[in-house]
């Protein structure tokens, strides 16, 4: 009955995260509040790394909670103070052509739904998931030396240009 | 765990950021739309992943979260730039090329 | 021999044509010696080709001597009993040929040569003469005029391609040439090209005759392709021994029909050639009277197996040619009458006149045909000079204005002009007589069974028509009161120089003898000697009965002559047929016969005559000007109405506004498509997202 | 070989990485500099440009060399064959030529000069790298190399809101571009288990499924935004117009090549089986590319602007070959039809390019007015700049003919009613495209100039030499085309 | 001497121009004169490589290729440089290396504005390069390059140096052309895979020596194939309905513009037909026949009246060229030795006497500075000399026997009476009778035209003005034209006999074809 209370456990905490993840989700680009939005982004990527944390990606979860919520959503909240963004419910931060994107989204996720349940309908996640972070890292130096090597040069690069852009003349 | 729960979830989650992408005249809302995007790619990378119990659907996953932060740098720096020069960044104001 | 060496007359002619060109205007005589002395070599060229001709049509018919006179003493023709069937025993006479080859092409030789028989013989001696005499005329004639070079040297490019053209062996030589003299008359006729009217005479013969060029060039072609050569020659023995289908034969001798009635001037293409009176008079006289509109008679007389057995011209049915020409007849001769131009009179005269020559081909009066051309050609080139000699004087072919009792003032002239007059109009022993006369009696004689006979009555109709028209000409010209440049005191009419005069002299003195070229009676040595030498005898050419001169025809077509003349005596000379008391005798005699004869004076001067003159001459000459020429005119103008409609509407804006349209549509499709690129990003990103998804959910649920 | 705590490191063929490597020390090296020597900024440059220059070598001796090579050993998501190496080496000197255009235009604007290079040559860096990917996740880490300094390169002119705007327009667009095709490549990857190309393609095997048609589509729709393919072209007008024009001529020739490299990796060797997929895709995308460039470029007034349609409409071009790419033979042909077209337009482009900026140095304006009367004072720059029209037009004996004509073979090779309706839109299209390209060359030979100023232009040496490479590679392939004929035939994948 | 004839001797013809423009292009624009020098240098050294070669030429075997050169050039796509010429290239090739000389010469003192005589010469020499590259080349992708080698510079022509009109008719010419040659060249890729030899292995080949014997192209497939090529010659020709750029083109084309387009150009497109499209397809040839020969007689009828039409001079002249080239296009519809013959008369003739008319109208335009007809008059009188010319030449236009134009329409009519086996005759024969009638009208507008220019007196705004008459570069440039017109028109063989044999061979798949049905 472990097995079966496993179960119930992540179908529950599925549960969770998948409301945290699309009530968040939805906040985030219908709030008229930047900061609100912020923060709802805040509940989406910490839903999002939990999820990972389900699927046993523990590395991955750990580093979407300390990139995501540590250093993005604090770069956002950055910039809309930079940026003076209206705090609070001054404009309507939706623009005019709000329907394009229902239909455009809708459409998506009506392929994209299709799609995946014709193809992934009754397949299963095996229940032990785990994966250890060694082996994260062994796959990384061995295959993925290359783009790691260069994703550095990027980073590098992605810094010098951003501060060129956003110092003040 | 079905894995269409997480694939259907990344998939609501796609469209979702799509459509904040949309329709968010906020140019840092906009970023943040597209954080929802990258992170519906992760939810399936991993997913993925955990299918065929191999660590490259996490790896994958963590260069698009690497590559994300160093796109909302850049974004940023960008947006930020923009409200220098015009004092907005209203993105329905940004049509001074057209044609 | 000397018959394989007469290519050497157009070639002088083009040497003395390249020569007055170059060196012409530096010569003390400004070329025309040039040209003078090369027609007058080519003149006697042609002399020595007859002599030579008659030799060997004498040496073919086995003759023991080898002199004419005593080969024609062995031959028996038409006068003797055995003459009346008409497989004579006159020997075949090829024709004396000379080929070169010119170029090849498609597996198919062309070649250049000479082909002479009698027939070219008969056409060198009448083109080196009258274009002899119109050189000489010319000199006095055209004196002083700023392009006397040109025109002497158009003169001979002239009288080269006319020589080549009735020696040409095949029938690209043909073209050749009949499109040379074409040239030639466009250039002669534009001469004073200053004034528009002559050149749009010009335009308008050459542009006539390019219409029956089509006939020309289709009826060539045609032939060619039926006789597999080009070779006269062939085409002929092939048309004659049943070689050719029939079928092809009708459509090339239709088609070069029409060749002939522009070329001939012949209804209903004969507009261009009274408006080619513009040119200078000896041009018309050489060109337009004597040479180049025969070239359409010379044409079918060549072909005659061709026209003979594709118009089944045997049959002795009513058939294109003979219909034209006699139409040509009466039409050509009414219109005569309301000219007041004299030079027009005499267009419509030659008109007429040919008319007589195709209704004779017509009939099957192959020899008829052609000796009237040979008479004809002289005293038509002599009334031309004549008129030419009278405008010389007076400045002025107005008749009716300008003229009127010259006689006095130039009685050479008018002792000429009265002889061609009465060689035309066919009163016995002039030329005319004999031609005409072996026309009608072919008519008779062919038509004795058959339809044939009414254009025996068409002609003697015409006869009549023609000695009251020239009689009006004679009349207006050299009788009566002077009037306008005629009655001038300061400028007192004059006759004219002796280069003027003297060919006058030659020609109306040929007008008078050349009839008896063909002198139906007396011994071999005289009898129907043109027949005898000039009509070919051989495979080429159709068997044809001989033509037997008929007293009851002769007379009443001189009688009709004399009618003619003394009708319109009465009425032009006396005003009207009354009191008959002060009439010259011949008019007298004539009003007599007519009075005793009919007993209609009124009838006939109110209503034929009158009439002639009156209402259907109007109504006929109001139709040849507004319906024929009209029609002509009308093809011109609404060629250019097409045209215009053609360029303006279709080419400028269907064809071009197809191209300009989708030029067009694209830039609009542009346009529309930068709507697209409205600049605001997230219409952008829709796109992208919707293109992507569209893209997809079509693959995704297609595949 | 090292092994530690049991990670066995891999093992690196260093010749086969050699010019990445250089081009990484050169691009440190840059940066150095430009915080050491505040004066000396005309060394930046130079240094760029040597180290693209000595990037070519170990390219050319792996290229005698000849054998294919894994870069790490046993792996191949990484790979140096003839493809890469021929795309390497155009990557380089096209990026040579364009640090060549920017010699002057750089020190004599406003820019950050050290920086600039530093992006410039981590960008080229990033297609060095995509022309060797064989593996998703490398290729995806390539595109955001080379994309995200092309992104800030794009917004350079800060002060300018127009540079602004085509900078926001350009990462934006890439962005969500990225996103679509990342989604993709995750559906590849969940279906197969790898991001391997050679391992997709053995487990797609042929035939498809609606999930692994969607991911495909995906996955392409990213790089055909790179290409700027309609309908994801709409960046291109407005970001080429705003952003400097050696960045524009950067992005029009080495970021679309970029794009295409990509999308040939991915449909010859990972997708290969899939060709129901991507020819009908390739083939609407084609015919849409190029018509709805070649269009709008008809109505354009801004010269820049005209060229970022007429890049537009050439990518169709580029993409017509794919539409028929479907089996081994015809994949061949359309491979080096692609390798010679793009190895063609990047000469023509760039040498455009050259001709803009030298003008635009004189009249400040690409205005299509400011062109007006150039054959008065400028014969030489408006000969050649005929020269690269009408190499673009695809006149003979100019090299454009030849790329234009490799795409009607690789189309007609297939020998389908499909192949051949696609040449025939080439060949209206190449028709429509001469009408605006000779726009140019009118106002350059028959028009007076606009403003009467016949003062003559001065051109840099750097510009000059940019101008000699181009219009000699123009002209030498056009009138020998094997040249690069046999490139193209050579420039085949070792991985199929 | 010799044997580097038989080498080089074409190469040179084609390339020596481009290496005069090269020479040209070095030196600066200010030294007018060394630059008339040079061009006049080098085509008249061209010329005399091309008599070289004509007298070195076998017309015992005109039929085959001579002067053959085949070397290497774009191997992977199977594409060499193969030069060579039969008796139909032969006189086109002596054709164009006469006609540029001459346009230098003439152009000694007349330059178009804007001037700049460096520019101008030089794409003349590039123009030449072009053009005797399209006749000699016999590769398709060869051919192809140079046929469209020949566009630019004459773009430039009517763009730089051309009238009020120049842009918006040099753009046509362009797109026109390019048109074409774009479905051409997609016909060319085709035959390239399509082709097999006759043991049904693929050909690969763009030679044409090895596409004549190719087969195994299904007849549907051909007809499409040709069809491309038919547009594609077609458009140049111009065979009504493409023909709308040609009246533009001239009209507003320099002199020696004009000149090149009317004489060699448009052989290009004719050229190509007989060349390439017959002996390759002479299958969808056949096929294609009627509707070719259909066209052909629409354009002399049509050509012709859009003449009688025109008020300007230059124009009525360019639609002439309609017309005329309608005559050519007949003849080579009708697949006959004959026609082709003709058809090969008829662009030589054309070339000559168009390009003399053009001249014509060049140097009335310089001297009066309109064209337009009802302005003009009287030329005879202002200038004789040049209204005799003016008259010679409309005479021989109008297809005079005894000059040269009457050997193209002539034969042209009479191949038509019975075209090659298979072919409907009545309607040939039809299309012969409604050709014969387009003579008529060749009369009507150019008589027409020579009326109302050359005869007449003066306008009065001339009063008082004096104008030259025919000056030393004219003369020197008009007359090799006006003594050949002469010359073919007394003695065609000049050209039937180098052509007779050559189209024969060209012919070869049609006969074989007639055989077999």
């Amino acid at each position: 009955m472990v097995f079966a209370e496993t179960m119930v456990a992540q179908h529950v905490a599925f549960g969770f995260i998948a409301a945290g993840v699309i009530i968040g989700a939805l906040r985030v680009v219908t709030t008229n509040n930047v900061v609100h939005a912020a923060l709802w982004l805040v509940v989406v990527l910490a839903s999002v790394g939990a999820s990972f944390l389900l699927l046993g990606a523990e590395f991955v979860g750990i580093t979407q909670i300390l990139v995501y919520i540590g250093a993005i959503v604090v770069l956002f909240l950055f910039g809309i103070m930079l940026t003076r963004a209206p705090i609070g419910h001054t404009v309507n931060l939706t623009s005019k052509n709000w329907p394009v994107g229902v239909v455009v989204a809708l459409a998506i996720a009506g392929v994209l739904g299709y799609t995946l349940i014709d193809a992934f309908g009754t397949d299963h996640i095996g229940n032990d998931t785990r994966q250890l972070t060694a082996q994260v890292s062994d796959t990384l130096f061995q295959n993925y030396l290359i783009p790691f090597e260069v994703i550095s040069v990027l980073l590098l690069a992605a810094l010098v240009g951003a501060i060129v852009l956003a110092r003040k003349e | 765990m079905l894995l269409n729960e997480f694939l259907l979830l990344g998939a609501a989650l796609f469209a979702i950021g799509v459509y904040g992408v949309l329709a968010r005249r906020n140019g840092v809302m906009v970023l943040m739309s597209i954080e929802l995007i990258l992170n519906a790619v992760n939810i399936n990378l991993v997913a993925f992943g955990a299918l065929h119990h191999t660590v490259v659907g996490q790896i994958f996953a963590l260069f698009v979260i690497t590559i994300a932060a160093a796109e909302v740098g850049v974004g940023l720096a960008i947006v930020l730039m923009l409200y220098r020069n015009r004092a907005s960044i209203d993105l329905d104001e940004v049509d001074a090329m057209r044609g | 021999m000397i018959l394989q060496w007469v290519w050497l007359m157009p070639a002088i002619m083009a040497l003395s044509f390249v020569a007055i060109l170059a060196f012409g205007k530096r010569m003390p005589k400004k070329g025309s010696e040039i040209g003078i002395a090369a027609v007058g070599l080519c003149f006697v060229f042609a002399l020595l080709s007859a002599g030579s001709w008659i030799h060997h049509v004498n040496e073919a018919n086995g003759s023991t001597g080898g002199t004419a006179a005593t080969a024609t003493a062995s031959n028996n023709t038409s006068a003797t009993p055995e003459g009346a069937q008409p497989a004579e025993a006159e020997q075949a006479v090829q024709p004396v040929l000379t080929e070169k080859t010119w170029f090849e092409s498609g597996g198919v030789k062309y070649t250049v040569g000479t082909m002479v028989d009698g027939l070219s013989v008969m056409m060198f001696l009448v083109v080196t003469i009258i274009s002899l005499l119109v050189h000489i005329y010319s000199t006095d004639y055209v004196g002083g005029d700023r392009r006397y070079t040109h025109y002497f040297a158009f003169l001979s490019l002239f009288t080269a391609s006319m020589l080549m053209l009735v020696m040409s062996r095949n029938t690209v030589q043909f073209i050749t040439s009949w499109e040379l003299v074409g040239l030639c008359s466009f250039a002669l006729i534009g001469h004073w090209w200053e004034e528009k009217p002559n050149s749009d005479a010009a335009l308008k013969a050459f542009i006539t005759n390019r219409v029956g060029d089509v006939g020309l060039l289709v009826g060539m072609i045609t032939l060619f392709w039926a006789a597999g050569s080009f070779d006269i020659l062939k085409i002929n023995e092939l048309a004659n021994n049943g070689g050719i289908d029939h079928t092809l034969l009708l459509v090339a001798a239709c088609c070069l029909t029409a060749a002939v009635m522009s070329k001939s001037g012949q209804f209903v293409l004969h507009t261009w050639l009274p408006d080619a009176m513009a040119g200078p008079t000896p041009v018309s006289a050489l060109i337009h009277a004597a040479t180049m509109v025969v070239a359409g008679i010379y044409m079918v007389a060549r072909l005659y197996s061709v026209f003979f057995h594709g118009l089944s011209i045997g049959d002795g049915n009513p058939n294109l040619l003979a219909i034209i020409g006699a139409v040509t007849v009466i039409g050509g001769a009414g219109l005569a009458f309301v000219q007041a131009d004299i030079k027009k009179v005499l267009a419509y005269s030659t008109v007429s006149q040919l008319g007589y020559m195709v209704m004779a081909l017509g009939v099957g009066a192959w020899t008829a045909a052609l000796f009237h051309l040979f008479t004809h050609a002289f005293f038509k080139a002599g009334l031309f000079l004549g008129s030419g000699s009278v405008a010389h004087s007076v400045h002025s072919f107005d008749m009716k204005d300008d003229m009127g009792g010259l006689k006095k003032h130039m009685p050479k002239t008018f002792w000429t002009f009265v002889i061609c007059t009465v060689a035309l109009i066919g009163i016995p022993p002039l030329a005319g007589f004999w031609s005409k006369d072996e026309i009608l009696a072919g008519g008779h004689q062919l038509g004795t069974h058959n339809f044939y006979e009414t254009f025996m009555v068409v002609g003697i109709i015409g006869a009549l028509m023609t000695a009251a028209y020239m009689t009006r000409c004679v009349y207006l010209t050299f009788f009566g009161e002077p009037r306008g440049a005629a009655a001038d005191p300061h400028h007192p009419p004059h006759e004219s120089g002796p280069r003027i005069v003297v060919p006058l002299y030659i020609l109306s003195g040929l007008a008078i003898v050349a009839g008896l070229a063909n002198f139906p009676w007396g011994p071999d040595s005289i009898n129907t000697r043109f027949e005898h030498y000039v009509q070919p005898v051989g495979d080429y050419f159709p068997t044809l009965s001989a033509i037997v001169f008929n007293p009851i025809v002769a007379v009443i077509s001189t009688l009709v002559g004399l009618l003619g003349i003394a009708v319109a005596y009465a009425y032009w000379f006396r005003g009207a047929f009354h009191g008959a008391t002060q009439r010259s005798k011949v008019a007298h005699a004539g009003y007599v016969v007519l009075a005793n004869k009919f007993y209609f004076d009124h009838l006939y001067t109110d209503v034929i005559a009158g009439g002639t003159k009156g209402p259907i001459a109007k109504a006929s000459y109001w139709f040849n000007q507004n319906v024929i020429d009209g029609v002509v005119n009308a093809a011109g103008v609404g060629s250019r109405e097409v045209a215009n409609f053609l360029y303006g509407t279709v080419d400028q804006h269907v064809v071009d506004g197809v191209v300009n349209g989708s030029g067009f549509g694209a830039e609009e499709t542009g346009q529309l498509l930068r709507r697209i690129q409205s600049g605001k990003v997230q219409q952008y990103g829709a796109l992208l997202f919707g293109g992507a998804v569209i893209l997809a959910g079509i693959l995704v649920f297609t595949l | 070989m090292l092994t530690v705590l049991g990670f066995t490191a891999p093992h690196v063929d260093y010749h086969a990485l050699a010019p990445e490597i250089i081009i990484t020390v050169t691009l440190i090296a840059v940066l150095l500099v430009d915080l050491v020597s505040e004066r000396n900024r005309a060394l930046l440059g130079t240094i760029a440009g040597i180290g693209l220059l000595a990037a070519v070598v170990p390219v050319l001796t792996l290229a005698v060399d000849g054998t294919d090579r894994f870069v790490l050993a046993g792996n191949p998501g990484y790979v140096v064959d003839n493809f890469a190496l021929t795309m390497k080496a155009l990557f380089l000197v096209a990026g040579y030529v364009v640090v060549l255009l920017s010699t002057n235009y750089v020190a004599e604007g406003d820019y950050y000069e050290g920086e600039y290079y530093f992006l410039l040559l981590t960008s080229v860096l990033g297609m060095v790298v995509m022309a060797s990917s064989r593996d998703l996740i490398t290729i995806f880490i390539a595109l955001e190399t080379l994309s995200i300094p092309a992104y800030m390169l794009a917004t350079w002119r800060k002060r300018d809101p127009k540079s602004n705007e085509a900078g926001l327009k350009y990462y934006l667009m890439g962005v969500f571009a990225t996103a679509i095709m990342l989604y993709g490549m995750s559906l590849i990857f969940g279906v197969t288990g790898s991001t391997l190309l050679t391992d997709i393609h053995a487990s797609l095997g042929s035939g498809t499924t609606p999930i692994v048609t969607l991911g495909i589509v995906f996955c392409v729709v990213g790089f055909a935004f790179k290409v700027s393919a309609v309908p994801f072209h709409t960046w291109a007008p407005d970001t080429y117009e705003g952003a400097p024009t050696p960045i524009t001529a950067f992005l029009s020739v080495s970021s679309k090549t970029g794009g295409f490299v990509a999308i040939l990796s991915l449909i010859f060797v990972g997708f290969a089986g899939q060709h129901d997929v991507w020819e009908p895709m390739m083939w609407a995308l084609a015919v849409l590319t190029m018509t709805v460039g070649n269009l709008v470029a008809l109505r354009q007034t801004n010269v820049v602007r005209l060229f970022a349609y007429s890049s537009i409409a050439q990518a169709g071009y580029i993409l017509a070959p794919l539409a028929v790419a479907g089996d081994l033979k015809t994949a061949q042909d359309a491979l080096s039809a692609v390798v010679v077209y793009l190895i063609i337009y990047a000469a023509m482009n760039l040498g455009a390019f050259a001709i803009i900026i030298a003008v635009a140095r004189k009249t400040r304006s690409a205005e299509l007015d400011s062109f007006n009367g150039l054959f008065e004072y400028a014969p030489g720059l408006t000969v050649v700049m005929t020269v690269f029209l009408f190499a673009l037009a695809g006149i003979p004996p100019l090299a454009g003919w030849f790329a234009k004509f490799e795409i009607f073979r690789a189309t007609a090779s297939a020998g389908t009613g499909a192949g051949y309706v696609l040449a025939v839109f080439v060949a209206i299209n190449s028709v429509i495209a001469l009408f605006y390209y000779s726009r140019i060359a009118q106002a350059m030979w028959m028009q007076p100039a606009s403003d009467g100023d016949h003062t003559p232009i001065r051109v840099p040496p750097a510009l000059v030499g940019a101008l000699a490479i181009c219009v000699i590679a123009v002209v030498a392939v056009g009138v020998y085309p094997q040249l690069v004929a046999r490139v193209g035939e050579m420039a085949q994948f070792a991985l199929r | 001497m010799e044997n580097f004839l038989h080498h080089w001797g074409l190469s040179l013809a084609v390339f020596l121009p481009l290496v005069g423009a090269a020479v040209m292009m070095v030196i600066p624009r200010a030294q007018e004169e060394l630059h008339k020098w040079i061009a006049l240098l080098t085509t008249l050294v061209v010329f005399g490589v091309t008599i070289l070669v004509a007298c070195y030429f076998d017309y015992d075997n005109s039929g085959s290729l001579q002067f053959v050169v085949n070397h290497n050039w774009i191997d992977v796509i199977n594409s060499r440089y193969i030069v060579g010429i039969d008796g139909i290239s032969l006189p086109l090739l002596l054709l164009t290396a006469l006609i540029v000389p001459t346009v230098v010469i003439y152009s000694w003192n007349h330059w178009p504005d804007p001037k700049n005589p460096k520019a101008f010469l030089i794409l003349t020499l590039v123009l030449e390069t072009g053009m005797i590259g399209t006749f000699v080349a016999q590769d398709l992708i060869l051919f192809f390059v140079f046929f469209e080698i020949v566009l630019l510079p004459m773009y430039f022509m009517i763009g730089v140096w051309g009238g009020e009109q120049r842009l918006y008719a040099a753009i046509k010419f362009f797109l026109f052309t390019l048109f074409g040659s774009a479905l051409m060249i997609v016909s060319f890729l085709a035959l390239f895979f399509l082709a097999k030899d006759p043991a049904g292995n693929p050909l690969h080949t763009f030679s044409m020596i090895d596409l004549a014997n190719a087969q195994g192209i299904a007849h549907s497939t051909q007809l499409i194939v040709f069809g491309g090529m038919f547009i594609g010659f077609g458009i140049k020709v111009p065979i009504f309905p493409f023909h709308t750029w040609l009246p533009d083109a001239h009209t507003q084309a320099p002199t020696q513009g004009s000149v090149i387009l009317a004489a060699v150009l448009l052989k290009l497109g004719t050229y190509g037909f007989i060349r390439v499209a017959i002996p390759i397809l002479p299958d969808a040839a056949h096929t294609w026949a009627p509707w070719i020969a259909l066209l052909a007689v629409i354009g002399i009828i049509y050509g012709a009246l859009c003449c009688l039409a025109q008020t300007d001079m230059k124009r009525l002249i360019a639609f002439s060229s309609v017309a005329h080239m309608g005559f050519v296009m007949l003849g080579i519809a009708t697949l006959t030795s004959f026609g082709l013959n003709a058809a090969v008369m008829g662009m030589v003739a054309h070339g000559l006497i168009t390009g003399m008319l053009f001249y014509l109208a060049g140097s009335v335009k310089e001297r009066f500075h309109t064209l337009e007809i009802k302005r003009l008059g009287g030329l005879l009188l202002q200038a004789p000399r040049m209204g005799w010319i003016l008259g010679f030449c409309a005479m021989a236009s109008l297809g005079l026997p005894g000059l040269a134009g009457f050997w193209g329409e002539f034969p042209a009519l009479l191949a038509s009476y019975s075209p090659a086996v298979g072919l409907s005759q009545p309607v040939f024969r039809v299309y012969m009778v409604v050709g014969a009638l387009g003579t008529v009208f060749a009369a009507g507008y150019l008589l027409w035209l020579l009326q109302r220019t050359a005869f007449g007196v003066p306008q009065d705004e001339w009063e008082g003005e004096h104008f030259h008459d025919v000056e030393w570069p004219e003369w020197l440039a008009w007359t090799p034209l006006l003594a050949l017109i002469v010359v073919i028109g007394f003695y065609p063989n000049f050209i039937f006999h180098v052509t007779d044999s050559a189209v024969q061979s060209a012919l070869h798949g049609v006969q074989t074809l007639a055989i077999a049905k």
